[in-house]
């Protein structure tokens, strides 16, 4: 149903493409032009989303602001957009970045800057276009749209050695969605032999679960895409690169938002679509987004360049996420949830912060930096609350996610939740000892007396992020109040594992709960 | 009778094949695709007569063009392989090594 | 009511935000406005402390903070006698301490950074005190470890200090991670946080079992705060910090937010007596082990820090045995006396221009004449010499442990009692009394008595330290201080509680404090045995205590040390670089392989790829001939 | 029936003599010669499958028009160029295996080969007459295939002459 009566979802996602279309007109050397006119539209664009989170009924787990139009009926394809309460936040948190990571580049990129501000128009379409579509097809196509335009942002504007970077990142994210294209495929005919329709409504695929021996490959299949892109542990050596040699705003987009399409993925297609086969992986994938979450620290502690360390920090970071969420509990999920939320705004703030020197000081190893606090108070503030956010020290909102996830985990599997406690330590070395060598001690290298404190347009975007993390830590409820049914409506269909549909014509669930009880008694 | 005649123009066809890859003058290898066809042709040919349906002859009719097609623009090749290199032996033309 | 017992937390947080935001223009008057905000917060305490004491309990809810599901953690305040007293000591103590900073960190370019981060720890300390559940103690718990860590490592251009600062808070990570996992047992067990909720229903919820695991747990993170045996290091290190950071973190307040815990969760202890015997051990051996190294240390803050280590396990075997009140009581007096030794040690550094050594130090005694009484004063409190409050506390706790069967804690505890006394006089007369090492090495630093604003809070902690213990005598039948405290952490009953006669348990601990006086005194004034000929003839033991067993050295060669090599060369280079990201490159590698495989039939030769068309049609119809005819 | 099988021998094995000829010489002129004899070979052939029409046209194109071409051709190189070339390639016994083993598999084709002969040597000619039978058939159901060849002549034509040309 959709209160408005307006498709807002469109009007969101589409937005920036006109914009794409209002900047090409723009002559590329005008380009303050071109910079205010991406900035303004990708503002409207957070604008125009606000409602989503006014009008958002949190009572319901139906999805909402819902756009259906006929698009290949014969195959059972509509344009179908749609949210609830697990992509609501999703949105809004893309809308809100980006026009934050437009900002900081407007004396980041110098050469090409109408093409630049192109793609990321380009990109934000592509990201919104992933959080909202309910059809597969749809939801398929606008995933592989979105990586063109960061392939292009960190190919054309990245570092030295971008074209290995992007190159990795695209083959690597490309290899991961084949295979869910095919299980696509998979997943909508056998829908068709089980439940005589044709269809590729994600809805209707979810409300209808396959039996359980079927669903053993297409899991596999969606897991591998949404492992590569979250990353998962062992998927995620795409991600230092493509951090690395990615400009700043790209970072701050690929951290910020790409990576909650791969666990966002999991919440859609996984859990609800396949969950008998869900209850069969949950002690591997626990297993493995644990290794996730101590290595990416341990390996973020000895990295020489910031922009590594914070990507491994990353990939810890949502290892929680990845945690609370196959806990398959309510408080697990809107754990993992808010972490998504809280990993999107920490880390992007750090990117900037990163930014923010590497425009002055053109380098990214710790070593060359250091005594900053003397030099640039106001800049050693920020980045010691963003630092604080990313330890998930209570009070921030860090902490919320960290807390709910643990908890989350705690309620099914014990063993893994004492194990994860012990991770938020290491958080705390590889944050603190980067923080110490960049910001405390003697500032030693001359370079660094020419260092500027923050200028307006730096404080205008770091203020907002700073609010979202003290208003998160405070007073989380606004946020998870809106989740609640949705999350619950997702345990629900967690738990329907019998399914035997008997082939020919009538469907017979028995929704007797056969949940595999693992780890430790409490 | 049928195998006999079949036997012949298979004769004729693996005759053109190893003429085909043994000889290193391109005219000669022209001359060998040449009796390929007509091995091929052969057997329509062959078979149009022992099934009794006429259309083997006239599908003889368009190979036969195809293969006068083959050796105009197969001579046109060895023409221009003269004026290059003076020389028709295949072997001397291996640009398309890498 | 509701309203003046959130004042008490907001006014430190107001200090906090004026300071914090204003830095630049409160330059010099971020002293007064921050001792002014602890002290507001002092007076708007006190109206509720005396409630407290006349009987009533506080316990207000003021949002719902964080909803988990089907139930929901409150932001709440919670004040009853524990809180009382601990909020006392705290804002009492911190706003002395204000006071005193006001005058030592007179002319530090960070001034205003420097009240901000107090104030801040001053919030935080409140909210784990008066916070109504686990939760809410967590992050006052974790807030007070950020501030230590910012505050130790104030002056951040001193390297020692920042990496003090950091391994203070890695160190309290580990403890919070113990801490985290108690808190989930209970939020999992009792479906709440609240102590509302969670203290009456101990007995029908709890199985012995979990209630070990989460007093362990929760032991685990009282240690790191309160640095307890493993956990310690850090404590040493924080010395780094300015001096009243040193007196109002390291000795009054935050280190002690551990014994508060464990007292707090009285009803969880007392349904496990393995948890119990586990603190009470730790502590008795952490008070040993600290009393040994402070024998020999020759730097003052250390000698101190040493000091407050050995008191926390005096405070934890008190908590540990089962006798709250008089942990809590020992943690009050503790409070008054060790933050004067400390104000006082800052006042001898704050004349000698930061010289800390006592080698350099001698009859301090005519230059600075008062800070000389009141470190006596304090000295005396702390090696439990009967009129001074240390006595009383100190005594209470021996008594406990002998009382509720724990002879060899007690023995251990009249032990480090002689070595407390011991040390703390060998520190009064080596600094204070003699004559001076250093012929007029005063004369240059014109070393003279500590400025008004430095040495008032130092009387009015010496007046405490002295009256401070009376709360503890017997008075109509029963000790007031124990009786109020015993409201919310009521003493363990012990079967067999083995009753010693009152006079017997006092007597003899004041002549253990008397004669550790007496052999400092022979040492150090009379010289009848000198220092060096014991420190010789003990030769192997002397160095072991002097370089603190090589726990240090032991740990970062040990463990931090392996941790740095293990994930730089394993984790990153070899398993990340190497097999990971190679397996990715692999398949890179593999194609290309195929690729260069296949480049090699393109030879060039015309007839070649004849010979390949042939062995197609060869293949062709060999398949066909098997298969179709 | 000898009689036929006599006749069949003779210009089978001129037939495939011709081939046999054309891959031995070394000179290419004599193995024009060769070629030609080949195509009377199969050009007799046919006649003897009633597709008299068919033996007409391997004689008049195969024969005259295709070895004259060839010939032609050969005239504007120098004989001697021509005449000199080594005769087989390296490796030439690799081709010679797989021309064998070809031929092999062929011949075990062409033995297995069923096909219903029920129909034999019928309708092959309308009123006596073949050319009649395959122009009926030709022009009425195979239209498309012939213009068809026609383009085909007409661009091998084009090709041939925008080879050779020197400067387009």
């Amino acid at each position: 149903m959709n209160q408005l009566h307006f498709p807002i979802l469109s009007t969101i996602v589409f937005l920036p493409v006109i914009g794409a279309l209002l900047v090409s007109l723009i002559d590329s050397k005008k380009e303050t032009a071109i910079r205010w006119v991406t900035f303004i539209v990708l503002l409207l664009d957070f604008l125009v989303s606000l409602p989503l989170f006014f009008y958002f009924n949190s009572s319901t787990y139906q999805m909402q602001f819902v756009e259906k139009v006929p698009w290949i009926s014969s195959l059972g394809m509509n344009y179908y957009l749609g949210i609830d309460g697990i992509s609501l936040f999703l949105v809004l948190l893309t809308t809100f970045l980006s026009p934050i990571a437009q900002l900081s580049t407007w004396s980041g990129i110098t050469q090409k800057t109408k093409e630049f501000n192109i793609v990321l128009l380009l990109l934000q379409t592509g990201m919104l276009g992933v959080f909202v579509s309910l059809d597969i097809f749809l939801f398929y196509i606008f995933w592989e749209f979105q990586l063109i335009p960061m392939y292009l942002m960190i190919g054309i504007w990245g570092g030295p050695n971008r074209v290995f970077a992007t190159m990795k990142f695209f083959l690597y994210t490309f290899f991961g969605s084949v295979f869910m294209l095919v299980a696509l495929m998979a997943l909508y005919f056998l829908h068709h032999a089980y439940y005589h329709e044709y269809t590729f409504n994600m809805v209707t695929l979810m409300s209808q679960p396959l039996p359980a021996n079927l669903q053993f490959w297409l899991f596999i299949a969606f897991a591998l895409a949404f492992a590569i892109k979250v990353p998962m542990w062992p998927f995620h050596t795409w991600l230092p690169w493509a951090h690395v040699e990615a400009p700043t705003a790209g970072s701050v987009i690929l951290a910020g938002i790409l990576l909650k399409m791969g666990t966002y993925g999991f919440l859609r297609f996984n859990l609800p679509m396949f969950a008998s086969m869900t209850h069969q992986f949950v002690d591997i994938i626990l297993i493995i987004s644990l290794i996730g979450i101590f290595y990416g620290a341990f390996v973020a502690m000895v990295q020489p360049d910031i922009k590594k360390l914070v990507a491994y920090s990353s990939v810890s970071h949502l290892g929680y996420s990845m945690l609370g969420m196959f806990a398959l509990t309510t408080i697990g999920i809107e754990g993992s949830i808010m972490q998504m939320i809280n990993h999107g705004i920490s880390t992007g703030a750090l990117f900037l912060i990163v930014g923010i020197v590497y425009e002055r000081m053109h380098t990214r190893n710790i070593s060359e930096y250091g005594g900053l606090a003397s030099l640039v108070p106001i800049f050693s503030v920020f980045f010691m609350i963003f630092t604080l956010s990313s330890i998930a020290v209570p009070g921030t909102n860090g902490f919320i996610g960290e807390f709910m996830v643990l908890f989350g985990t705690f309620e099914s599997h014990k063993v893994f939740a004492i194990i994860a406690a012990f991770g938020g330590l290491f958080a705390a070395v590889y944050m603190l000892t980067m923080f110490k060598r960049v910001v405390f001690l003697k500032p030693l290298n001359p370079k660094l007396l020419k260092l500027t404190d923050f200028n307006l347009r730096e404080w205008i975007y770091m203020v907002p992020l700073v609010v979202f993390v003290f208003w998160i830590g405070i007073y989380p409820n606004t946020f998870l109040s809106k989740m609640h049914a949705s999350v619950n409506h997702l345990i629900e269909q967690t738990k329907i594992t019998n399914v035997n549909p008997n082939l020919n014509g009538k469907v017979s669930f028995d929704n007797k709960v056969i949940i595999k009880k693992s780890g430790l008694k409490g | 009778m049928l195998a006999a005649y079949m036997f012949v123009s298979v004769l004729l066809f693996a005759i053109g094949a190893t003429g085909a890859m043994i000889r290193r003058n391109f005219l000669i290898v022209l001359m060998s695709l040449e009796l390929m066809i007509n091995g091929a042709g052969m057997a329509l040919i062959v078979m149009s007569y022992f099934t009794g349906n006429i259309s083997g002859q006239v599908m003889f009719l368009f190979v036969a063009a195809v293969a006068a097609s083959e050796t105009a623009v197969g001579l046109a090749i060895a023409a221009m392989m003269y004026k290059n290199k003076k020389s028709v032996d295949i072997n001397d033309y291996t640009t398309l090594k890498k | 009511m509701k309203t003046l017992v959130l004042l008490i937390i907001i006014w430190p947080l107001i200090g906090f935000l004026i300071n914090g935001l204003f830095g630049k223009w409160t330059k010099n008057y971020a002293g007064i406005i921050a001792a002014s905000a602890l002290g507001l917060s002092f007076l708007s305490a006190v109206y509720p402390i005396w409630q407290v004491i006349l009987g009533n309990i506080y316990d207000y809810v003021y949002f719902t903070w964080m909803p988990l599901g089907k139930f929901s953690v409150p932001f709440g305040l919670r004040i009853d006698s524990l809180s009382a007293v601990m909020l006392f000591v705290v804002t009492f103590v911190s706003w002395m301490i204000h006071i005193y900073s006001n005058g030592y960190m007179k002319g530090d370019p960070g001034y205003a950074r420097y009240f901000t981060y107090l104030n801040l720890f001053v919030f935080s300390m409140l909210l784990l005190i008066l916070g109504d559940s686990y939760l809410l103690m967590f992050v006052g718990w974790e807030g007070v470890g950020l501030c230590s860590y910012l505050l130790i490592g104030f002056w951040y251009d001193k390297k020692t200090a920042s990496d003090a600062g950091e391994k203070a808070f890695v160190v309290n990570r580990i403890g919070d991670a113990g801490f985290i996992i108690g808190v989930l047992f209970i939020l999992f067990n009792f479906h709440s946080v609240t102590y509302a909720d969670v203290f009456p229903f101990v007995h029908q919820v709890l199985t012995p079992e979990t209630a070990t695991i989460i007093g362990l747990a929760l032991f685990l993170g009282a240690m790191g705060k309160s640095a307890q045996f493993p956990l310690y290091i850090w404590l040493t290190d924080a010395m780094e910090g300015p001096t009243p950071v040193s007196s109002l973190i390291h000795a009054a307040t935050m280190v002690t937010a551990g014994v508060y815990m464990v007292a707090r969760s009285n009803a969880i202890y007392d349904m496990s007596p393995i948890a119990m015997e586990v603190v009470a051990s730790v502590g008795a051996f952490t008070a040993f082990y600290a009393a040994t190294m402070a024998l020999t240390h020759k730097d003052i803050k250390r000698i101190l820090a040493y000091s407050t280590l050995s008191q926390l396990g005096y405070m934890f075997i008190g908590v540990g045995v089962g006798v709250y009140w008089a942990g809590i009581f020992h943690l009050m007096t503790h409070a008054f006396f060790k933050g004067l030794l400390f104000l006082g040690a800052g006042a001898v550094m704050h004349s000698m221009r930061g010289l800390l050594s006592t080698d350099l130090m001698g009859g301090l005694k005519k230059k600075m004449p008062q800070t000389a009484i009141l470190m006596v004063i304090a000295s005396l409190a702390i090696a439990g010499i009967p009129p001074f409050a240390g006595f009383f506390s100190k005594d209470a706790i021996l008594a406990g442990a002998l009382e509720m069967g724990h002879p060899i804690i007690w023995i251990v505890g009249e032990v480090t009692a002689f070595m407390t006394a011991f040390y703390m006089f060998r520190f009064v007369f080596t600094v204070f009394y003699g004559e001076e090492k250093v012929p007029n090495l005063y004369h240059e630093l014109h070393v003279h008595e500590a400025p008004k604003v430095m040495t008032i809070p130092m009387w009015v902690l010496g007046v405490l330290s002295i009256i401070g213990g009376w709360v503890g005598l017997h008075v109509s039948g029963e000790i007031p201080i124990e009786a109020f405290i015993a409201r919310t952490a009521p003493t363990l009953e012990v079967a067999n509680e083995a009753h010693y006669s009152e006079a017997f348990l006092m007597g003899f601990s004041a002549c253990v404090g008397l004669l550790g006086i007496f052999t400092a005194w022979v040492i150090y004034i009379k010289k009848w045995i000198t220092a060096e000929s014991i420190a010789n003839t003990f030769k192997p033991i002397y160095t072991l205590l002097a370089n603190t067993y090589y726990v240090d050295e032991f740990v970062y060669f040990f463990i931090v040390k392996p941790f740095w090599w293990v994930s730089e060369f394993f984790l990153w280079k070899i398993v990340d670089v190497k097999i990971i990201d190679g397996g990715v490159d692999l398949f890179g590698w593999i194609s290309k392989r195929i690729g260069w495989l296949f480049r090699t039939l393109q030879t060039g030769f015309v007839s070649h790829y004849a010979y390949w068309i042939s062995i197609g049609v060869m293949l062709l119809t060999g398949w066909y001939l098997v298969r179709i005819i | 029936m000898s009689v036929e099988i006599v006749v069949f021998a003779i210009l089978a094995l001129m037939a495939v003599g011709g081939g046999f000829g054309i891959i031995v010489t070394k000179n290419p002129f004599r193995a024009a010669m060769w070629m030609v004899l080949s195509f009377i070979g199969s050009a007799g052939l046919f006649v003897m499958l009633d597709a008299v029409f068919i033996a007409m046209l391997q004689l008049i194109v195969y024969a005259g028009a295709i070895t004259v071409m060839i010939v032609i051709a050969m005239y504007t190189m120098d004989r001697l160029t021509i005449a000199s070339l080594k005769r087989f390639n390296n490796q030439a016994y690799f081709g010679a295996l797989f021309g064998i083993g070809i031929l092999l598999d062929f011949i075990v084709i062409a033995a297995k080969l069923k096909i219903n002969t029920a129909q034999m040597g019928k309708n092959l000619s309308i009123a006596g007459s073949n050319v009649k039978a395959i122009g009926d058939v030709l022009f009425k159901s195979y239209l498309l295939p012939f213009e068809i060849t026609a383009i085909v002549l007409l661009i091998a034509l084009f090709g041939a002459v925008a080879l050779t040309k020197k400067d387009l």
